[in-house]
């Protein structure tokens, strides 16, 4: 058992025993060698299935907006998570004092299949937790790379190429809303694409369709999005969908900024939820 | 009238095979305001744009923009007052930054930026609304219509063979 | 199924000339839920606007399309139209506008018409999921507030107060009057400005239905037209005004004698318990706390021996007062551009004898400093040759502001003039950029100037340098293309109007709008010019821009016109085009909130029934008097809970899809 | 007939020679029955395909009829007609077990389902026998051998270096004959015994079922919906998911009808007019899921839906592991029966005694 693990689980129990949490969100063992899924412990005894290794691929902090019900959550929070907590406090879904933070600076995740590591850490820039209110272990060194390096590949292309490539990975999408689900800056109630009676897009399987919603999907959370990379994540077709948020945060950086990314700090206002008199003009 | 204004009717009419389908969003105090005025002096100018009314380029979605391009149109136009000059004082501000932000998604996927134009006119403007209509029209009779912009199958098959390659 | 009117405007031939109006109706009569189609000669005519009517009544039509003119021309008549002559609620009304934007920018029939088809489609496909709006009368506090108490303040609080309305007049000051008392005569018809101005103050202070809050300041500003609920912040005035009988005792024994007077601009002195100027309203003394002795030292307490009313209060505290307004009306005037910090070059107020216009009028002013003998600062001798230079900040983008502040051209005139007239002997130079006496008796008056001997030379001075004990003023003098160089023993700056300190905090507090320059924005530069995009507020007098007294004073009367018009109402009419909350999509992010420019959306705690379970959680909630309908929150808000009424998600879609797949 | 595996390609290029054959291959990001290209190599063994063959019978958006409107007159169109004879080539058990299943749904019970029935009529199946199992596959424990495929019209039973192809149907003798015809008759000999495999994994099923029948898990679905996403990933990858709703495409004059995959697992799925919702949380739905995977489709066709191919457990986002909770159901502590529970006992006791 690692360090992390062991830190974790004797926290949670502590913080379940003295009533500080209702429950503590993190991660569980499941029935292969490295499969690890979401964990929600309530007990002593459940935390003691509590795992904080590197195969916790998925990003734990949305289960805590469900579970505000049963009183103080504790969340096992990496960088991503806990840029999280701070993207549902900007987006008034959580307070601060209905979430215990238990930092865990984040050693970077592997590929349970393949033990490579998760494209999610290889791209991530703040894998410290920006926010908690204890930390196991010891700050990591943030790494340093371009996290737009792909996307400047990408931009390398002919607007035709793009063209092929996204009528591509629209044809792909099977429209699960993994994405969706998964995505801390999605805590609509109904989401737009449920919305038959506006119209807003049709239940057939088409590219148009999928298209419609990856783009819309996209800007609905491109001013906020946290780049956890957990949408490129659950993905079960393996679609590149960062590359639209990093497309967005890079031109809003550009436009609008310095602009670090969504989820640095507890309020907004987001970037396109504001403006100055000065911006950029370009459609005279 | 001066020749050029009718040219462009004259030639809308011999030019039978594509009218481009164009749709412009305009608020209801300036833009659609200059399409009045440019219809009080008469001004001559393509009739391949409607105008839709909005009260305020701020009430302009970006999803209403997609829907229009993916059902049929060949080009959306979104208009609204001068930044500063806006009726609500700020609608065309966070409409300016909505719509930059998604017209360079949109291009991104690969968009060609004609089909996408955004453009401040006043109440006053009535010229610049004539010319943004003559302008719009001509950029999008020049891409031809949306299924022109299809990728050939050599850039689909040349993306296919360097797939997981990005 | 909805049952769908539609009717098209032949307009003469101002359609008909481009339009085949008959192939329009015959292509309407195939819509979707078009049961009736007609077309009119003149739609707009009473025999027009009948038939319609009739039509309506008689075939059950729940919704309306009008292909004719601009929305803009006759949308509101044909609302009417079907309030007050059918059932139909007049929101399920659509209009084509196949005029403006079709046959009048059309020449071939082969073109209009196809157009005023697709028009017409549009219009049907929206007017289908129209819902039924209804106004509503939301009762109007039938109170005026009055922020800023110089001459258009008072004007608008007299003119509103002798309508029969209550009016607080809040000034921050010690006194009400503003600037207008400290200046000397008023140009062009060399009145005394006091001699016109102090009665208007007394009047006010004596108005039975004016109540005069001095040294007070709003803080907060919550509600919308007609329910304005308001703080005020009255600063303590360690005097009690109920006992106080102004007889300036204390003034007399007041042991800081020093402090610089602010009605005099810096030329002569003040106590620390004190009254502007003999005429200030309200006639009290009051403590200025930053030099009063007693209480920034704790020793002193002469004031208050001396004071047989007993009226001095060393305790007295802050009162912070919340009231409501039906309308208020904006009027905090400017301040003078602040010349010495950016032009270094006039000596950026290192010579005493460079002065502001302002200074120059207390310099003349009978009751000021010198009693009106034009005595320079410094040494007290009557200069023999004094410089005016115009547009000082102002005009000068680089320096100053880019505007020009209006009354500099004439009161530089009026101060020449002044000037020739006190010192007969005296030579005045005035460096102008331009000359505008646009106003009635204003270029009369500067001709006269002219006349009586200053000498005006087209050109910026460039500096001021002293030698030999004179100012020595360089410039140039572009009618001649000749450096001018003049030995002054006084400048006089005629400096812009910008402003005033707090400015932008006030526009916060009553969510009103500045322009580039920081002056409060009318709501339309032409036809609005007093009233604000925030319904209920209005502006008066130099905060919404440099003007001289008349203007002020006739804007001032307009604001309050407007606002006893108001008033007299008793009750707004609401808006039914504005946002309404769907909850149930509502996840109460608060993107619309934080976007809303009128504040008119807040998150509210929400009880429902939700699947069988009570519910608490919190929504975004609408406030119907301070919308405006300008549909913003409608994008931020992602999943739609927000939507405008009238221009509604699915109208907008449906015109969209009409239009893309026909 | 015994068919060397390398003349798989030879196999497929002859049945194309007349009709569509589906193979297993590579398209839009995931591997998949794709239309056979001529000259293509087809291989059979390794992992099966990550999407089902179910889209070839019940596609994921599929045309019912189409309206139009001209001139105020209303047209109607149907699009249910028959379908072009396609063959699918290199179906493993498990999903041939899910159109057996699929079968079930749309053609029995006294409704059929026409256009399903097209595709099907039109389809020959050619299994094979699988040899691959990996460590999600747990098809045996759901009454699957991986040596047989009952519904398939011909199978290709795995012996090493070859396929002995046994028809099983009219359709698949039909078959075996013209490939014979195409690929000269015996022409691959070599054939060694057929290849034996298992599942490692099996949960128990049959238990599972027992137990969902007369106790609530709870505690199960809550566990599961603490990190289940509810996406729709396990149901649009699922071989016998089925369920769809019907929805129109409105263009000006003319429209069509037509349904397309739903998913239990969204909340629009169960949502009613009014904007009640039954299945508002996620327990309630990941319970339904697994409630009729395992315990609901038995009730009513006498057989559960679940085929063991393990696609939800391999591609779940979450770690949802369908075999791991058949056998935390089948494992968990005897606990207090329903009140429903009590009296299915009750009517069962009765009906027994009745019997007895």
């Amino acid at each position: 058992m690692n360090d992390a693990t062991q830190i974790v689980r004797e926290r949670a129990t502590a913080l379940l025993a003295d009533g500080t949490v209702a429950a503590v969100v993190g991660w569980a063992a499941g029935r292969g060698d490295h499969d690890r899924h979401v964990f929600v412990a309530r007990t002593p005894e459940e935390a003691a299935l509590l795992v904080a290794d590197q195969y916790c691929g998925a990003l734990a902090a949305k289960r805590v907006l469900s579970l505000l019900d049963e009183g103080k959550i504790a969340l096992v929070a990496r960088g991503c998570e806990s840029r999280a907590v701070n993207r549902f406090m900007a987006d008034r879904q959580l307070k601060r004092d209905q979430v215990h933070v238990i930092g865990w600076p984040c050693p970077g995740m592997l590929d349970p299949a393949t033990g490579d590591a998760l494209k999610r850490c290889t791209e991530c820039q703040r894998r410290n937790p920006v926010l908690s209110d204890e930390v196991v272990g010891d700050p990591v060194p943030e790494p340093e790379l371009d996290r737009f390096a792909e996307l400047e590949r990408f931009e390398q292309k002919t607007p035709e190429e793009r063209r092929a490539f996204f009528q591509d990975m629209y044809e792909s999408c099977i429209r699960c809303y993994a994405c969706r689900n998964a995505c801390p800056c999605c805590t609509c109630r109904v989401c737009f694409v449920d919305q038959e009676r506006v119209g807003w897009m049709g239940e057939e399987f088409t590219a148009d369709q999928a298209r419609y919603y990856g783009t819309v999907r996209a800007f609905h959370t491109g001013d906020r999005c946290i780049e956890c990379g957990e949408c490129q994540r659950v993905c079960p077709q393996h679609l590149p969908l960062m590359l639209l948020m990093h497309k967005q945060v890079r031109d809003i950086d550009g436009l609008f900024g310095p602009y670090p990314g969504g989820g640095m700090e507890p309020e907004g206002p987001d970037p396109l939820r504001t403006y100055h008199t000065d911006d950029l003009e370009e459609f005279m | 009238m001066p020749i050029a204004e009718t040219a462009h009717e004259a030639q809308g009419q011999a030019n039978e095979e594509f009218r481009p389908k164009i749709l412009a969003f305009c608020c209801n105090w300036c833009t659609y305001a200059g399409a009045d005025l440019a219809g009080l002096n008469r001004m001559n100018y393509p009739a391949d744009v409607k105008v839709l009314r909005v009260p305020c380029s701020g009430r302009v979605n970006p999803q209403h923009v997609l829907r229009a391009l993916q059902d049929g149109c060949d080009g959306v136009l979104v208009c609204g007052c001068h930044p500063g000059d806006c009726h609500y004082s700020t609608g065309n501000y966070y409409a300016k930054r909505r719509m930059m932000v998604f017209k360079r998604l949109l291009e991104f996927e690969g968009l060609p930026p004609e089909r996408f134009q955004i453009r401040w006119i006043s109440g006053s403007e009535a010229g610049k609304f004539r010319d943004t209509i003559v302008q719009v029209t001509d950029d999008i009779k020049k891409l031809g219509p949306m299924a022109a912009d299809e990728p050939s199958q050599a850039v689909v098959a040349a993306l296919r063979a360097k797939e997981g390659e990005l | 199924m909805s049952r769908i009117g539609v009717f098209v405007c032949r307009c003469g031939t101002n359609i008909a000339g481009t339009v085949d109006v008959d192939a329009v109706a015959q292509a309407a009569s195939l819509m979707p839920n078009v049961v009736y189609v007609d077309t009119n000669k003149y739609t707009c005519s009473d025999p027009g606007q009948a038939s319609i009517a009739e039509a309506i009544n008689e075939n059950n039509l729940d919704h309306v399309v009008i292909a004719s003119c601009s929305p803009r021309m006759h949308e509101a008549l044909f609302r009417k139209l079907l309030a007050e002559k059918t059932n139909v609620n007049p929101y399920q009304l659509e209009i084509a506008n196949i005029r403006e934007q079709c046959s009048w920018v059309h020449k071939d029939k082969a073109i209009g018409t196809p157009k005023a088809i697709e028009l017409v489609a549009m219009a049907v496909a929206k007017v289908d999921s129209n819902v039924d709006l209804h106004t509503t009368q939301i009762p109007v506090t039938r109170r005026a507030l009055v922020i800023g108490a110089g001459i258009a303040g008072i004007q608008a609080a007299l003119d509103i107060a002798d309508a029969g309305f209550p009016v607080t007049l809040v000034e921050r000051e010690t006194t009400i009057g503003g600037k207008m008392p400290m200046l000397d005569k008023t140009f062009p018809t060399m009145d005394c400005s006091a001699c016109i101005c102090t009665p208007k103050m007394s009047e006010a202070a004596a108005h039975p239905n004016i109540t005069i809050k001095t040294l007070s300041e709003v803080e907060k500003v919550e509600g919308y037209v007609g329910n304005f609920d308001v703080t005020i912040r009255e600063k303590a005035k360690y005097v009690d005004y109920d006992k106080c009988t102004g007889c300036g005792q204390c003034e007399e024994k007041c042991p800081q004698r020093k402090i610089p007077s602010e009605f005099n601009q810096g030329l002569s002195f003040r106590t620390a318990v004190y009254k502007p100027f003999p005429q200030a309203v309200p006639s009290k003394s009051t403590i200025d706390p930053a030099h009063c002795r007693m209480l920034t030292k704790g020793t002193c307490g002469v004031c208050s021996k001396v004071c047989q009313a007993g009226a001095i209060n060393y305790d007295d505290v802050d009162r912070v007062t919340t009231e409501r307004y039906g309308a208020i009306v904006v009027a905090t005037g400017y301040e003078l551009i602040n010349w010495a910090n950016i032009y270094p070059e006039y000596g950026g107020g290192r010579y005493p004898d460079v002065i502001s216009g302002l200074q120059f009028e207390r310099l003349v002013n009978a009751s000021g400093p010198t009693e009106g003998h034009v005595l320079r600062p410094s040494d007290r001798k009557e200069p023999k040759t004094v410089v005016i230079i115009k547009c000082v900040g102002s005009r000068d983008p680089h320096k100053g502001v880019s505007y020009c502040s209006r009354a500099c051209c004439m009161y530089a005139a009026k101060h020449a003039h002044q000037y020739l007239d006190k010192v007969p002997d005296g030579r005045c130079y005035v460096f102008y950029m331009d000359v505008r006496c646009a106003g009635k008796g204003y270029d009369e008056f500067y001709m006269r100037t002219l006349q009586d001997g200053a000498i005006y030379l087209h050109g910026r001075v460039s500096r001021i340098y002293e030698r030999d004990g004179k100012l020595v003023c360089v410039g140039e003098d572009t009618l001649s293309d000749q450096v001018v160089s003049v030995n002054a023993d006084m400048v006089v700056l005629e400096t812009a109007m910008v402003p005033p300190e707090g400015a932008g905090t006030l526009a916060t507090t009553v969510n009103i709008q500045r322009g580039p320059e920081g002056w409060f924005t009318e709501a339309h530069p032409k036809l609005r010019p007093v009233e604000t995009n925030t319904a209920g507020v209005y502006l008066a007098g130099t905060a919404q821009g440099p003007k001289d007294i008349p203007d002020t004073v006739a804007q001032a009367g307009a604001a309050a016109s407007k606002a006893i018009g108001l008033l007299c109402r008793g009750y707004i009419q609401s808006n039914p085009m504005i946002t309404h909350i769907d909850t149930a999509k509502c996840s109460g992010c608060g993107a619309c909130v934080d976007i809303c420019p009128y504040g008119a959306l807040s998150l509210v705690e929400m009880t429902a029934r939700e699947n069988s379970r009570k519910v608490t959680r919190v929504v975004a909630e609408v406030n119907a008097g301070l919308c405006q309908g300008c549909g913003a929150c409608t994008v931020a808000c992602r999943p739609g809970a927000a939507d405008l009424l009238g221009f509604g998600d699915e109208g907008i879609m449906q015109e969209v899809e009409t239009y893309a797949y026909r | 007939m015994i068919i060397s595996k390398d003349n798989m390609g030879a196999l497929a290029d002859a049945i194309g020679a007349t009709q569509t054959v589906y193979v297993p291959g590579t398209e839009r990001a995931a591997t998949r029955f794709v239309a056979h290209k001529k000259g293509e190599p087809v291989v059979l063994g390794g992992a099966n395909v990550r999407m089902p063959p179910k889209d070839l019978l019940f596609p994921a958006t599929e045309k019912m009829y189409r309206w139009k409107k001209h001139e105020g007159q209303l047209s109607l169109e149907t699009e249910a007609a028959a379908h072009e004879p396609f063959t699918v080539l290199g179906v493993r058990p498990c999903d041939m077990a899910s159109v057996a299943k699929l079968d079930l749904v749309f053609l029995t019970k006294g409704f059929v389902d026409e256009f399903y029935q097209a595709r099907r009529d039109a389809a020959t199946f050619v299994a094979v026998t699988c040899v691959d199992p990996d460590g999600d596959c747990f098809c045996e424990a759901m009454g699957v051998r991986l040596d047989a495929a009952p519904a398939a019209d011909v199978l290709l039973v795995d012996r090493g270096g070859a396929y002995e192809a046994k028809p099983q149907t009219e359709k698949g003798e039909a078959a075996v004959a013209a490939w014979a015809e195409a690929l000269g008759a015996g022409a691959d000999a070599a054939a060694g015994d057929a290849v034996e495999a298992h599942c490692t994994l099996n949960p128990a099923a049959a238990k599972a079922e027992e137990r969902l029948r007369a106790e609530d898990f709870d505690n199960v679905w809550h566990s599961v919906a603490d990190y289940c996403l509810t996406c729709g990933t396990c149901t649009f990858e699922c071989p016998t998911c089925y369920c769809f709703d019907i929805s129109q495409d409105v263009r000006a004059d003319e429209g069509a009808r037509f349904r397309c995959w739903d998913s239990c697992m969204f909340t629009q799925y169960t949502l009613m007019a009014g904007n009640h919702n039954p299945r508002a949380d996620r327990a309630s739905r990941v319970r339904q899921r697994f409630m009729h995977k395992l315990r609901y489709f038995a009730d009513r066709y006498g057989e559960g839906l679940c085929v063991g191919c393990g696609r939800c457990i391999r591609d779940c986002p979450a770690g949802v592991d369908i075999a791991a909770i058949i056998d935390a159901v089948a494992t968990a502590p005897e606990h207090e029966l329903t009140e429903a529970a009590r009296t299915v006992q009750a009517d069962e006791a009765k009906k027994e005694a009745a019997h007895v």
